[in-house]
């Protein structure tokens, strides 16, 4: 472990605070929106279940900002960091949790279902694994059309005892996609460790099995994930094919927001509080040079603005119950005619 | 009899099913930490982990795991979490374990249940909030259960572990925390029987699920009005138990069904072709039926809302077949 | 016009739809050798192996694939070989296509076309024979396609491809040979709207898929002994065109349905209840349902006929509800 | 390979007949009872499509003969000779195939539902790659209630693309269960060649992915298929857990009886004939010092018992049609009441 703790020393050391302070920003970002959401659950201003990624922030702010707007993510239940990661309103999406009027989705898909498909973001699922051969077939249309592009596909360590896992992986090799699979491993299918559900020596050696190069990096560290993530994509743009990232990290919270993980010792939780990956990132930017008044200035700035998008998600409308018939499809549409 | 909820009966029942036969079994996410939704609390350590296995979320082998170990003498309890998950496992139940009986020419039977909770639920949204049921009464092999009541999901739950066929077991979700009585000795409800919540002279309303209780409160509405409503739940919707329906609306000449599905195609067309078929001229009205509209279910409460069906809706439907609009 | 075959006609649907749009491509097992059937007979050739693409054995992938292409711009038609097989890659299909649209607040569409041949065809057993169209007219989201003759797989195929929602298209292994006249230009044909297959006043007989063929074949048969049935093929399942059905029962005041599904819970259940409801009074006769019992589908040709409507049965519930036995 | 070529020599020189004759002969009923299930669909008394394992015959000979009959065996839509190795009837198979009363499903399965749970054979299987989950769960059950016996499930090099693959095989590992995977590669999809589809090295690695021991023998010798077997089958008996033994053969046929395979070379198929597995075992009992004419009797009688099979198959009646209604369900049965 010393070699890699000074190896993260030295590139702390070189590390573009221009290029990091905005990671950071994010990350409080994510956090904020997050804590706020749970605070609006348990006041009932958010209406189902949310899955918060409360310590999980380095996998979304390590990945999305080295994609392009129009590349794009596909996402779970564990969505929000993602999304705002890849640049969507934090406002339309606390609207969205709110179910409100000018959310993302309008109000008809809550935290489950966030998406944002002018930023690229493709949707959370709420069906675990379901999201890989959506990605897949994502990448497959960049792919057809030429685009330059890549698809950036992201799910837990649970979804990796799917079907459509192996599916989605083997279809990227066949076809050469560019497609970036990301597990990220908060050690939890739910209520249970998923080393107790999964064969084999885990998700790296299953997509090598599957002819795609795979790597392991530490999912709290939000610098190793960066230096991955951008070789990864990197390689998939230019036309190396499919490949998977495997992030090791944990979430700090229940499953969800009303989970009260009996299932885990509180010493457990504690040890990975002090990996707190935005913390470690503030203790790099801070030997890289970046004084802890601008840090805190950066944090405070992030916590402000989501406060203000929460109060102003609370003042908002309900959408109209009319909604409740629209898009649903254009043959045989129930808006037009009631069937 | 004792005070109980839906959720406790059904875990009761399991556990009582599983002190009776040692063959019987459950299999599930998360069952180790009582499942989803609690039903399978304390389980694990009654029985082991052998007995209330703890799987890998992998919808897929779930069933098709149950399909080969029921093939091989024992009795195993599929939980689905979410009925919408056990679309992940489809093949697995409608071509192989409600076939395989036929096709391999009666050399076995696949006793298993299989536990799908269904129905709205507090912004759950589209993916979390199906009711199927229709498409399960569609297949050969297949037996559907939708309990409506802590006494029904006691006795029914019991009465599908020691049936011999594969049955697709639909609790509500909205029901969980629901309070009732239930006995306190053995209690068997047997399958394909409807219980007539009601009597009512003057319309037959059929109905299951959670939407028994709403059918209760419009019907009790109703009688303020003079209009007796006979209310019958039919708890297992394959086989639904025609015979009560059909001399029910042989009194009432009236029938209205009311289900939460979508409308267009669920089971609710089912009974209202078949009392149209046997019972058209008896009818005093034309058969109608309430349902969702055919739109997925979204998230927000106003939107959510415009899916389901109302004390209101029953009511109106009901007034307006007891006392038709005048056609202008 | 010109004679051709129901494959034919599809395979010709195919490759003028990706003539005219270079965003439609097709993917499935075996398509470069033309797949199981032939229906993609040298369009590898015609197109490459990007846009008529083999794929692996991944029923789910093939599904959830093509709705990932289709929210990103191209228009996938998805051939699942046998409908059956489609079993394996439902949640793709019901939760994922159907859905997306509404779910993510109307942000994008998902046009993709899934090909599930359906139906019994030379002794393919329960596992290679059913029609579950009931299952997907009740999914919110999704257009319900099937056609019954060469020109209307030409023109409707066409016109699923056009459409901007996920429209399952079901082709009928039976009818593959089937041969009629197609016309040479362009033709399409609309979704929703029913074919009046044949004129009569005495009786209407809603059919699809290839039970057309057998309902014109009794309706050939009673118009020997004086009676008109009208036979109405709707085409498209959902939207049905209930327009066509209550305009000829209000007409005939009898309507017989035939299907070759499972009865009970099939799509007729939709058709009979919904025209018990909204034509009661007029009917002379009780609405009918004819379709398979509940039973699978077995192999051996004595069993398997168990399960077939047949012309006689046709003819013998027309004459039936023509002349209704006296009550004894 | 001279290693190899010169072990298997040395293994023919030890060969004992007493047990490989019997194996000769289950081979050469295994191919006749195939070439009359041919000869009979062209006829017309074989109704649904059949898959002939013609060249294949080494894989269900070399692993059968090595299981209790109260063992279990899942097989697939191309499963005669498993079926026939099982020990199930072959007249009751061929009624079956020609749909006729007494077949093994009473003429309700035909070819790709073949079964005789009387042989513990579980049933072959319409749909490619449903037998892992399900053979998964009878091995599951077999732990459950403590017994002795093992499972075996047989599937094509197509399965291994489905995602059941995944789910079965990672099940059998966290529950370490006694059942052998047997991966019957003939190198096709139907008419794809299955290199084309699948990513990675292959089914060995994906099955050492997901922790299970896998091992890749010459599938068209049955000696090799044989010692792989015995040796899995006893590992796993003993309480070893789940393993796959990877079999590269290679089928004669077109992938239905009435496949032309106009996709592949007709030297290829020469090449392959060459390597037939019934014509290597006689080689090796030749070897091990059996006479041409007891090898001539062996393929007469096999075959002459085929025929009478056949001729007695063909004799029979058809099933009552009112057991159409049978054996669908007891609670809502359509025998009882019509619905
Ligand atoms: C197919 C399916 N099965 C089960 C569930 C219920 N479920 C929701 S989240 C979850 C755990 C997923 O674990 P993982 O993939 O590791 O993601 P994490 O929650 O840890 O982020 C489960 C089982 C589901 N949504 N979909
Ligand atoms: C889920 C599913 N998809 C497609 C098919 C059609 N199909 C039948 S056999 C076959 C090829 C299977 O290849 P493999 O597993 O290698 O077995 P083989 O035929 O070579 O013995 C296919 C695609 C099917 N039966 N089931
Ligand atoms: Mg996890
Ligand atoms: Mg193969």
């Amino acid at each position: 472990m010393n070699d890699s703790a000074s190896g993260r020393e030295a590139a702390a050391a070189n590390l573009d605070p221009g290029r990091f302070l905005p990671v950071l920003a994010l990350m409080w970002r994510i956090r904020s929106f997050e804590e706020l959401a749970i605070e609006s659950l348990r006041e009932g201003l958010v209406l189902g279940a949310i899955h918060p990624s409360i310590g999980q922030e380095a996998v979304a702010a390590g990945i999305c900002p080295n994609l392009w707007r129009t590349d794009l993510l596909l996402s779970t239940h564990r969505g929000h960091g993602h999304t705002l990661a890849k640049g969507a309103d934090p406002l339309a999406m606390m609207l969205e949790l709110f179910g409100r009027a000018g959310g993302t989705c309008g109000g008809k898909g809550g935290s489950m279902h966030i998406a944002d498909f002018g930023v690229g973001m493709l949707g959370a699922n709420g069906v675990v694994g379901a999201n890989i051969p959506i990605g897949v077939g994502a990448a497959h249309a960049l792919r057809l059309r030429r685009a330059g592009e890549v698809a950036v596909c992201i799910f837990g360590d649970g979804a990796v005892n799917r079907g459509p896992f192996l599916e989605g992986l083997n279809w990227a090799r066949v076809f050469d996609l560019p497609v970036i699979f990301v597990c990220e491993d908060n050690g939890f299918s739910a209520t249970t460790r998923t080393r107790s559900l999964t064969g084999g020596p885990g998700v790296v050696a299953r997509a090598e099995s599957l002819g795609l190069p795979a790597e392991a990096v530490d999912g709290n560290d939000v610098l190793a994930v960066d230096a991955a993530a951008r070789a990864a994509i990197k390689a998939t743009r230019r036309g190396e094919g499919p490949r998977l990232l495997h992030c090791r990290t944990y979430r700090i919270t229940g499953h969800t927001a009303a989970d009260q993980a009996p299932y885990r010792d509180a010493s457990e939780v504690e040890e990975w509080r002090a990996r707190c990956p935005i913390a470690r990132l503030e203790a790099a930017l801070r030997m890289a040079g970046v004084d802890q008044a601008r840090l805190d200035e950066t944090r405070e700035a992030a916590q402000a603005g989501m406060r203000e998008v929460r109060d102003r998600a609370r003042a908002a409308d309900w959408p109209d119950a009319a909604g409740a018939f629209a898009d649903v499809q254009d043959v045989g549409d129930p808006a037009a005619r009631a069937f | 009899m004792a005070g109980t909820t839906y959720l406790e009966a059904g875990r009761r029942a399991l556990i009582e099913e599983m002190e009776r036969d040692g063959s019987v079994w459950a299999l599930g996410e998360d069952l180790g930490r009582g499942g989803v939704f609690g039903q399978y609390r304390g389980l694990q350590e009654m029985f082991g982990d052998a007995r209330i296995a703890d799987t890998p979320i992998s919808e897929a082998c779930i069933m098709g795991a149950a399909v080969g170990a029921a093939m091989t003498g024992t009795r195993p309890v599929v939980e689905m979490r979410f009925s919408d998950f056990a679309l992940c496992a489809v093949d697995e139940l409608v071509n192989q374990a409600a076939k395989a009986r036929f096709m391999f020419g009666g050399q076995m039977r696949v006793p298993l249940v299989v536990r799908e909770p269904v129905g709205m639920w507090r912004s759950s949204a589209a993916q979390h909030s199906q009711s199927l049921e229709a498409w399960y009464a569609h297949i050969p092999g297949l037996v559907v259960v939708a309990p409506a009541t802590p006494a029904d999901n006691l006795g029914l739950l019991k009465s599908a572990i020691r049936c011999d066929d594969p049955v697709v077991y639909m609790e509500h979700k909205n029901l969980w925390g629901l309070e009732g009585q239930a006995p306190e000795g053995e209690h068997l409800v047997p399958l394909g029987q409807a219980d007539i919540a009601r009597e009512g002279r003057d319309l037959t309303l059929v109905t299951w699920s959670a939407m028994r209780h709403v059918s209760l409160l419009a019907a009790e509405r109703l009688a303020g009005q003079g209009i007796e409503v006979e209310v019958i739940d039919l708890r297992t919707l394959w086989p639904w138990d025609r015979e009560a329906v059909l001399a029910s609306v042989e009194k009432t000449g009236r029938l209205l069904v009311a289900q939460e599905a979508v409308s267009v195609a669920g089971f609710g067309a089912e009974i209202a072709a078949s009392v149209a078929e046997a019972l058209h001229a008896r009818l005093a009205a034309p058969v109608r039926r309430l349902g969702a509209p055919r739109i997925p279910i979204a998230y927000a409460p106003p939107l959510e809302d415009r899916a389901r069906v109302s004390e209101d809706q029953i009511v109106e439907a009901v007034q307006g077949m007891i006392a038709p609009a005048p056609v202008s």
